[in-house]
């Protein structure tokens, strides 16, 4: 085979596994959409608070040392502990859903049938209050993301198809980060755990309901708050997933509240309301994005997935205005 | 009730008043559709339908729900365009147009849902409705003194003339969105009366509503027509009211016509008593 | 007590359709506006101008664009700091390439370019709709500051790829560059924040601005009154460019001076004007003067309270200013779901009313 | 309840528009416009810590510059430029005596600010390359090094690692999409010119967490050498990625922003080998490291946790705030003064003459390159090293001294385009000697 072929099979991979990647921010941002008609700006933001949540537990720093190190004169940091990785995801865990009640008690409790531009805005706020919260409590130096995910190509597959370039044509074979397997793996099974607990269990069930007719679930006897409060911990599950795939190539600082930017296109694309549309839009960006950096790029200067990403769901909108699985939007007179 | 007639006397002739339909003298045909046939993908919701409305005249469509009233009215205001059939206006066949355009011919209508604009007051509604007659452009609007602030004047009047008439002066600045139903409806006619319509399509205009309320929707409708010559057809699911205040009646089930005429003769129409008492189709 | 409808009558339809139907409104809006033009230009230093009025000055408008084109017209769009960066390389190229043009022509002209720039990136509007044009206007975003920062021609190859403003004078009395005093870049800026403000205040109230809110309230009830959608919302996102790109090019060449692209009229900058809006209020012009106001004033305010009053470390007080602007934001919604504006219209009808509440 | 509002507002904006008025003229006023809070706070934080903490360390142990306290103003920008502006509006009026922007943006803007009125700026190692040509640009200093002579620094490196002889090499750069990643291009291309090696520039578009598409890019091509102008996140992402495909990790070179522990240890044991440029030392190896501990750490005084002592960032604040004290001392013989206006510390910084023996004096014997600054030229030599990073030891060490850089092509580029941006804004040359 000639190496152009197999690079372009190469970029297509490893588009693929970068829209894995996406997914899982993206899926955060569907979640809660379908349950509450919130578009989430502050699951960027969710992400990096968990992630840096999770360090600082497994460290055993001390929240909020550097304002109680300002305001006593103290020399605080660490407890001078730390906690097993899977302990730490499970403190952070209750964090996150601690936060979720938080939040659906301060926040949106009072912001029930608002339309949705204002509590779009309330997660604005949240997303700022967050943002500044987040450094109070663990500070915001650099901070190294370890809980044993492997990392590095895969050894195993370019041994194995290095023999497919042509002689002299000096192709390495297949390149794929181990890292990026693990979250696909990571994103079936969150993507198969969301089905089935919605499938099958009681609360699933009604959320679903909440997802399909408020007004209805309602009048059923679901309490809205509740479904909240688990969607928005949810959300913050997904959000810490997000934020620990990410945060484990650039360590956990400020920068990884910016991955939404990469969901949003994904989420035009896959429909706000569908969670395999999150999945697939994002296989669609990923391989997208990269395919064209790796054809026309190089001619127009390169650094085009940035924007390359949303003309793609651009041109996608222009036909199908609802995104790929959206709710079909009805025009009634 | 006599208010509203004293009221409606103040409003001259010329404020309500038809433009392309100069030329058409009252009892001749206004509008006609002729075999309009319409699907969504393998629906069919009008088939081969074909009636006139005329000048001055007021016309009802009628017909069990699901029968495709709704769909008509579409196709008239250009919201649908049929895949068979032609829609003639004033004499002339007309080409598909947008409903905008359709709007600048003087077809004007309500919504079975209140269609108001929500976040604007029932002034800014009614001066919406003016929009067909106002033609100062952008650069005119934003410089306002001189031709943008006397267009919007000599509007005024007429907006105020209507509110006048229908008797919401209370509300003027009050947001629609405030506003009782029976009220919201009455803006809602109000801001189709203020494009001077020639045609005015009314979609279940008192659904809803209570016995006073009806009646006293009745009374603007009728006034409408009497005072101003305007032609109005109107879909409505009370029979007593149809019954009461048209001049000419048009039945349609499942997307076909089964009756049309006065309202005696569509009382005695055996096919359209079989529709309303739910005589199986066979 | 004293602030009274009682007493104000209209007798014109002319009157009851002025900007300011209250007698007392009018009368402090003079005010307002008088000391704006006759006592701050006196008192203002470089700080002041450079730290809290310009930049509010120019937010303003560019608010204002946005509130044109979604507080009026309904059309969400997340891509104003690209057209900012638009309004600023038009204002760059220009003003290199004809040395002699007047500044005021230059800013209006680069208003222009960005309308038409508008325009190209509204036609998507007419099939796409709500958050899904929110996003595809970030195309719009993304794309424009890769452009301006790729292609060399705008930024003249200079080896930097910054742009900066030469100087530019009105009648002797320069207003751009860094010999520029305080108070003749303010003056400039709030003459056209006002001209500004008053042109749209006119469209908005008129049969433009009433043809936007309908599309905004329900377009299918829009257009069958005869509005017609694409023209309507094309001249939103024109009229709307036009401010975006005249508050650009001022953030350019009279606020900054010397700008790069990805850093000034990043993504952030979209949504923190999106921000201005909602907090200000969708709709209002005092709306989107309310939303810049509390934004840029809010943490230079809160910056000097904590760092310079109370001597706190400085990354203490950001971290704090964002967690109290944070708050602020949630605390104004839950009070008050639209925005500064109708806060203020409220407390107004409740003084009307006071001390007789009903 | 409005009316209280109001003046509480009231009083807020008098206390932010007294503290402005308010100036000092006792003390020698240095800003530091740090960011500890935003995107690349990671990086803000220990520059910071390591300015204040040499000032501090100067007032404590030596009781000022020759006698006069240093007061320390910092501004929290957040790397943001306009509030970099209004830290910038905001301190002048104190006496700052001069500033370190710490942002091609915030640099930008104040080049022609400062210069207006008349305080000097340092962009040490960033901001306009061409600021050099103290003829044209007056009050604007980038000592010791600026980015193209880091270009020609990395070149030379490679020069040296194959016996001078670079034909037919093929060296990729990896540069944020952004005015400050594009800096070194033109110098490469000219360099290229001259050592016939073929260039290749990859540009990773801001933030930088994706880069797939550049490293499978490189991963086909297989240049012999990578370099990188990276920041913020940028940084971990390339060097991970680079650590992924199995580049050979000695032959990736980055700017010295490119080159903290920051950078390197999200990576761990696979970074090792890393190599970064840099124009001083770095460690805790010097001995004013023991004056810094015992005047300023455990005297409680630390701007920090004090847990960045000694990074390469930290160093790089302390290098900063030296010269900056070295400039002042400079300044206050030159004028015979003990109190100095801006004017007097930008001739002290034009004078600015760094010898192996002060900095010996200082207790940083070696930390940095032996240079002087003069009218005509306010950027130094250009000397720089290479360091390299030891993953098991956590820490970089010197592989090179501090050496030249090829000014005969960059001095050719600075008058260019420094003569550009004078007539562009027309300004006059300076006579300079």
């Amino acid at each position: 085979m000639s190496a152009n072929f197999l690079y372009t099979i190469e970029v297509i991979l490893n588009g693929l596994m970068a829209g894995v990647m996406y997914s899982l921010v993206a899926l955060g941002f569907v979640l809660i959409f379908k349950a509450s008609g919130i578009f989430n700006y502050a699951q960027g933001v969710m992400a990096l608070f968990a992630a840096m949540t999770l360090v600082g537990i497994q460290q055993g720093q001390v929240p909020f040392a550097h304002l109680i190190n300002a305001a006593f004169g103290t020399k605080i940091h660490h407890f001078g502990w730390t906690v097993p990785a899977l302990m730490a995801i499970l403190l952070t865990l209750v964090v996150m859903i601690l936060f979720a009640i938080l939040v659906e008690r301060i926040v949106l409790k009072h912001l029930v049938n608002q339309e949705p531009i204002i509590l779009f805005m309330a997660t604005i706020g949240l997303a700022y209050f967050m943002e500044g919260m987040g450094d109070l409590m663990w500070g915001s130096e650099l901070k190294t993301l370890d809980i044993g995910l492997p990392s590095g190509g895969s050894l195993w597959l370019e041994e194995a198809t290095v023999g497919w370039g042509a002689e002299g044509s000096g192709f390495y074979g297949l390149f794929i980060d181990k890292l990026d397997i693990v979250a696909t793996g990571v994103a079936l099974a969150l993507v198969i755990s969301l089905t089935l607990f919605s499938q099958y269990t009681k609360t699933g069930r009604a959320l679903r309901a909440v997802a399909d007719d408020h007004q209805a679930a309602l009048s059923v006897g679901i309490s809205l708050r509740k479904i909240w409060v688990i969607v928005w911990a949810i959300a913050g599950f997904v959000a810490m997933v997000a934020g620990i795939m990410w945060g484990a190539k650039s360590g956990v600082q400020f920068s990884l509240s910016l991955i939404a930017l990469k969901a949003l296109p994904v989420l035009i694309l896959g429909g706000f309301t569908s969670i395999p549309g999150a999945i697939i839009g994002g296989l669609i960006i990923g391989v997208g994005e990269k395919l064209f950096e790796f054809s026309i790029g190089p001619m127009i200067g390169g650094a085009t997935e940035n924007w390359f990403a949303y003309v793609l769901a651009l041109v996608f909108l222009i036909f199908r205005p609802q995104g790929l699985f959206g709710d079909k939007i009805i025009e009634r007179v | 009730m006599t208010t509203t007639q004293s009221n409606s006397a103040q409003v001259s002739k010329s404020v309500i008043s038809g433009r392309a339909s100069a030329a058409i003298q009252p009892g001749e045909e206004l509008l006609r559709v002729e075999n309009v046939s319409l699907a969504f993908g393998g629906v069919k919701a009008l088939t081969d339908i074909s009636f006139d409305i005329k000048k001055g005249e007021v016309r009802a469509i009628i017909g069990p729900n699901g029968a495709g009233k709704s769909s008509m009215l579409n196709v008239i205001n250009g919201f649908y365009h049929p895949q068979e059939g032609e829609v003639w206006f004033c004499g002339k066949k007309r080409r598909s147009l947008k409903p905008h355009q359709i709007a600048h011919q003087g077809i004007a209508r309500t919504f079975q849902n209140i269609a108001l604009f929500k976040g604007m007051s029932t002034l800014d509604n009614i001066m919406t409705g003016r929009f067909t007659h106002m033609r100062t452009n952008l650069l005119m609007q934003a410089i306002w003194r001189g031709a943008a602030e006397r267009e919007e004047i000599e509007n005024r009047q007429v907006a105020e003339e209507i509110i006048d008439f229908l008797e919401i002066q209370a509300i003027r600045k009050t947001p629609v969105g405030r506003l009782p139903y029976g009220l919201q409806k009455r803006v809602e006619l109000g801001r189709a009366l203020a494009a001077q319509p020639d045609l005015l399509l009314l979609d279940e205009p008192m659904a809803g509503m209570n016995i006073e309320e009806k009646e006293d929707m009745s009374r603007f409708i009728l006034d409408v027509n009497d005072e101003f010559g305007t032609t109005i057809a109107l879909i409505e699911h009370d029979m007593g009211v149809v019954m009461d205040i048209s001049d000419r009646v048009v039945v349609l089930d499942y997307g076909k016509k089964i009756g049309d005429g006065t309202p005696t003769e569509v009382r005695s129409n055996q096919a359209v008593v079989d529709a309303y008492l739910g005589v199986a189709h066979d | 007590m004293f602030y009274r409808q009682a007493g104000d009558f209209k007798t014109t339809y002319r009157e009851d359709i002025h900007t300011f139907p209250l007698r007392q409104d009018r009368i402090g809006y003079y005010i307002l506006l008088a000391f704006a033009f006759l006592v701050v230009p006196f008192i203002i230093n470089d700080y002041w101008a450079s730290a809290v009025l310009l930049p509010f000055l120019i937010m303003s408008i560019a608010a204002l664009g946005l509130n044109v084109l979604t507080g009026y017209c309904g059309q969400v769009s997340l891509g104003t700091a690209g057209f900012m960066a638009v309004g600023a390389y038009s204002c760059y190229k220009l003003m290199t390439a004809f040395p002699e043009l007047s500044i005021i022509i230059v800013v209006l002209t680069s208003g222009v370019i960005t309308a038409l720039v508008g325009l190209l990136f509204g036609i998507p509007s007419l099939r796409i709709k709500g958050f899904y044009l929110a996003v595809a206007t970030l195309a719009a975003q993304f794309f424009l500051v890769w452009l301006f920062n790729k292609v060399p021609w705008f930024y003249n190859n200079s080896a930097s790829g910054q742009i900066s403003a030469p100087v530019r004078d009105i009648a002797g009395v320069m207003v751009t560059g860094p010999e520029a005093q305080a108070w003749a870049k303010y003056l400039f800026c709030l003459v056209l924040v006002v001209v500004l403000a008053w042109l749209t205040r006119n469209l908005t109230r008129g049969r433009i601005g009433r043809s936007w809110m309908a599309i905004r309230d329900m377009d299918i009830a829009a257009e069958i009154i005869g509005v017609n959608p694409l023209k309507t919302k094309l001249s939103a996102f024109g009229v709307s460019s036009f401010l975006i790109g005249v508050s650009g090019a001022l953030y350019f060449s009279v606020y900054l001076g010397a700008v790069e692209v990805g850093e000034v009229f990043g993504i952030q900058k979209s949504f923190l004007v999106l921000f201005m809006i909602i907090i200000g209020g969708l709709g209002s012009i005092f709306g989107s003067f309310a939303g810049a106001a509390f934004l840029v004033l809010m943490p230079v305010l809160l910056k000097n309270i904590m760092v310079a009053g109370l001597g706190w470390p400085t990354d203490i007080a950001a971290h704090i200013e964002f967690v109290i602007v944070g708050g602020l934001i949630i605390f104004f919604l839950i009070v008050e779901p639209h925005g500064l504006a109708q806060l203020w219209r409220l407390t107004k009808e409740k003084l009307l009313l006071w001390p007789f509440p009903h | 309840m409005k009316l209280a509002k109001l003046a509480t507002i009231g009083a807020a904006l008098a206390v932010a528009s007294s503290v402005v008025s308010t100036a000092a003229v006792a003390d020698l006023v240095f800003p530091s416009l740090s960011y500890r809070t935003g995107p690349y706070a990671v990086n803000g934080i220990p520059f910071a810590d390591g300015y204040a903490d040499y000032m501090t360390l100067v007032n404590e142990r030596d009781g000022g510059i020759g006698g006069v306290k240093i007061k320390l103003i910092e501004c929290e920008t957040g790397y943001n430029t306009e509030k970099g502006v209004e830290c910038y509006e905001s301190t002048k009026g104190e006496g700052s005596l001069v500033y370190q922007p710490l942002s091609t943006g915030i640099t930008y803007q104040l080049i022609p600010k400062a210069t207006a009125d008349g305080i000097p700026v340092h962009s040490m190692g960033y901001g306009r390359t061409s600021a050099a040509n103290g003829k044209i640009f007056s009050h604007i200093f980038n000592y010791p090094a600026n980015y193209w002579n880091g270009a020609s620094l990395a070149i030379n490196h490679i020069l040296a690692e194959n016996g001078d002889d670079i034909k037919g090499k093929k060296i990729a750069l990896v540069y944020h999409n952004s005015a400050y990643g594009k800096e070194p291009i033109r110098t490469l291309e000219e360099l290229a010119k001259k050592h016939g090696y073929t260039f290749t520039g990859i540009p990773v578009d801001h933030p930088g967490q994706e880069q797939k598409s550049q490293w499978l890019q490189i991963r086909r091509e297989r240049p012999d050498y990578v370099l990188m102008w990276g920041w913020g996140v940028m940084n971990q992402v390339a060097i991970q990625e680079a650590a992924n495909i199995r580049y050979p990790m000695d032959q990736f070179i980055g700017i010295w922003w490119s080159g903290s522990e920051n950078d390197v240890l999200p990576t761990g044991d696979k970074a090792n080998g890393y190599k970064a440029l840099t124009f001083h030392g770095t460690g805790s190896d010097f001995p004013v490291y023991a004056d810094i501990q015992k005047h300023v750490v455990d005297a409680g005084k630390a701007a920090g946790n004090g847990d960045q002592v000694g990074t390469v960032l930290y160093s790089r604040g302390m290098y900063a705030a030296m010269l900056a004290v070295e400039a002042a001392r400079t300044a206050q013989e030159i004028h015979g003064a003990t109190e100095l206006t801006p004017a007097q510390m930008r001739d002290g910084m034009e004078a600015l003459e760094m010898t192996e023996a002060k900095m010996a004096a200082l207790g940083l014997p070696g930390f940095g390159p032996e240079f002087s600054v003069s009218c005509d030229n306010h950027g130094g030599p250009g000397l720089g090293a290479v360091q390299q990073w030891d993953a098991a030891a956590k820490k970089w060490t010197m592989v090179s001294d501090f050496g030249p850089s090829d000014m005969e092509v960059i001095q050719a580029l600075i008058d260019e385009d420094s003569s550009a941006f004078a007539a562009e804004n027309k300004i006059e040359e300076r006579k300079c000697g």
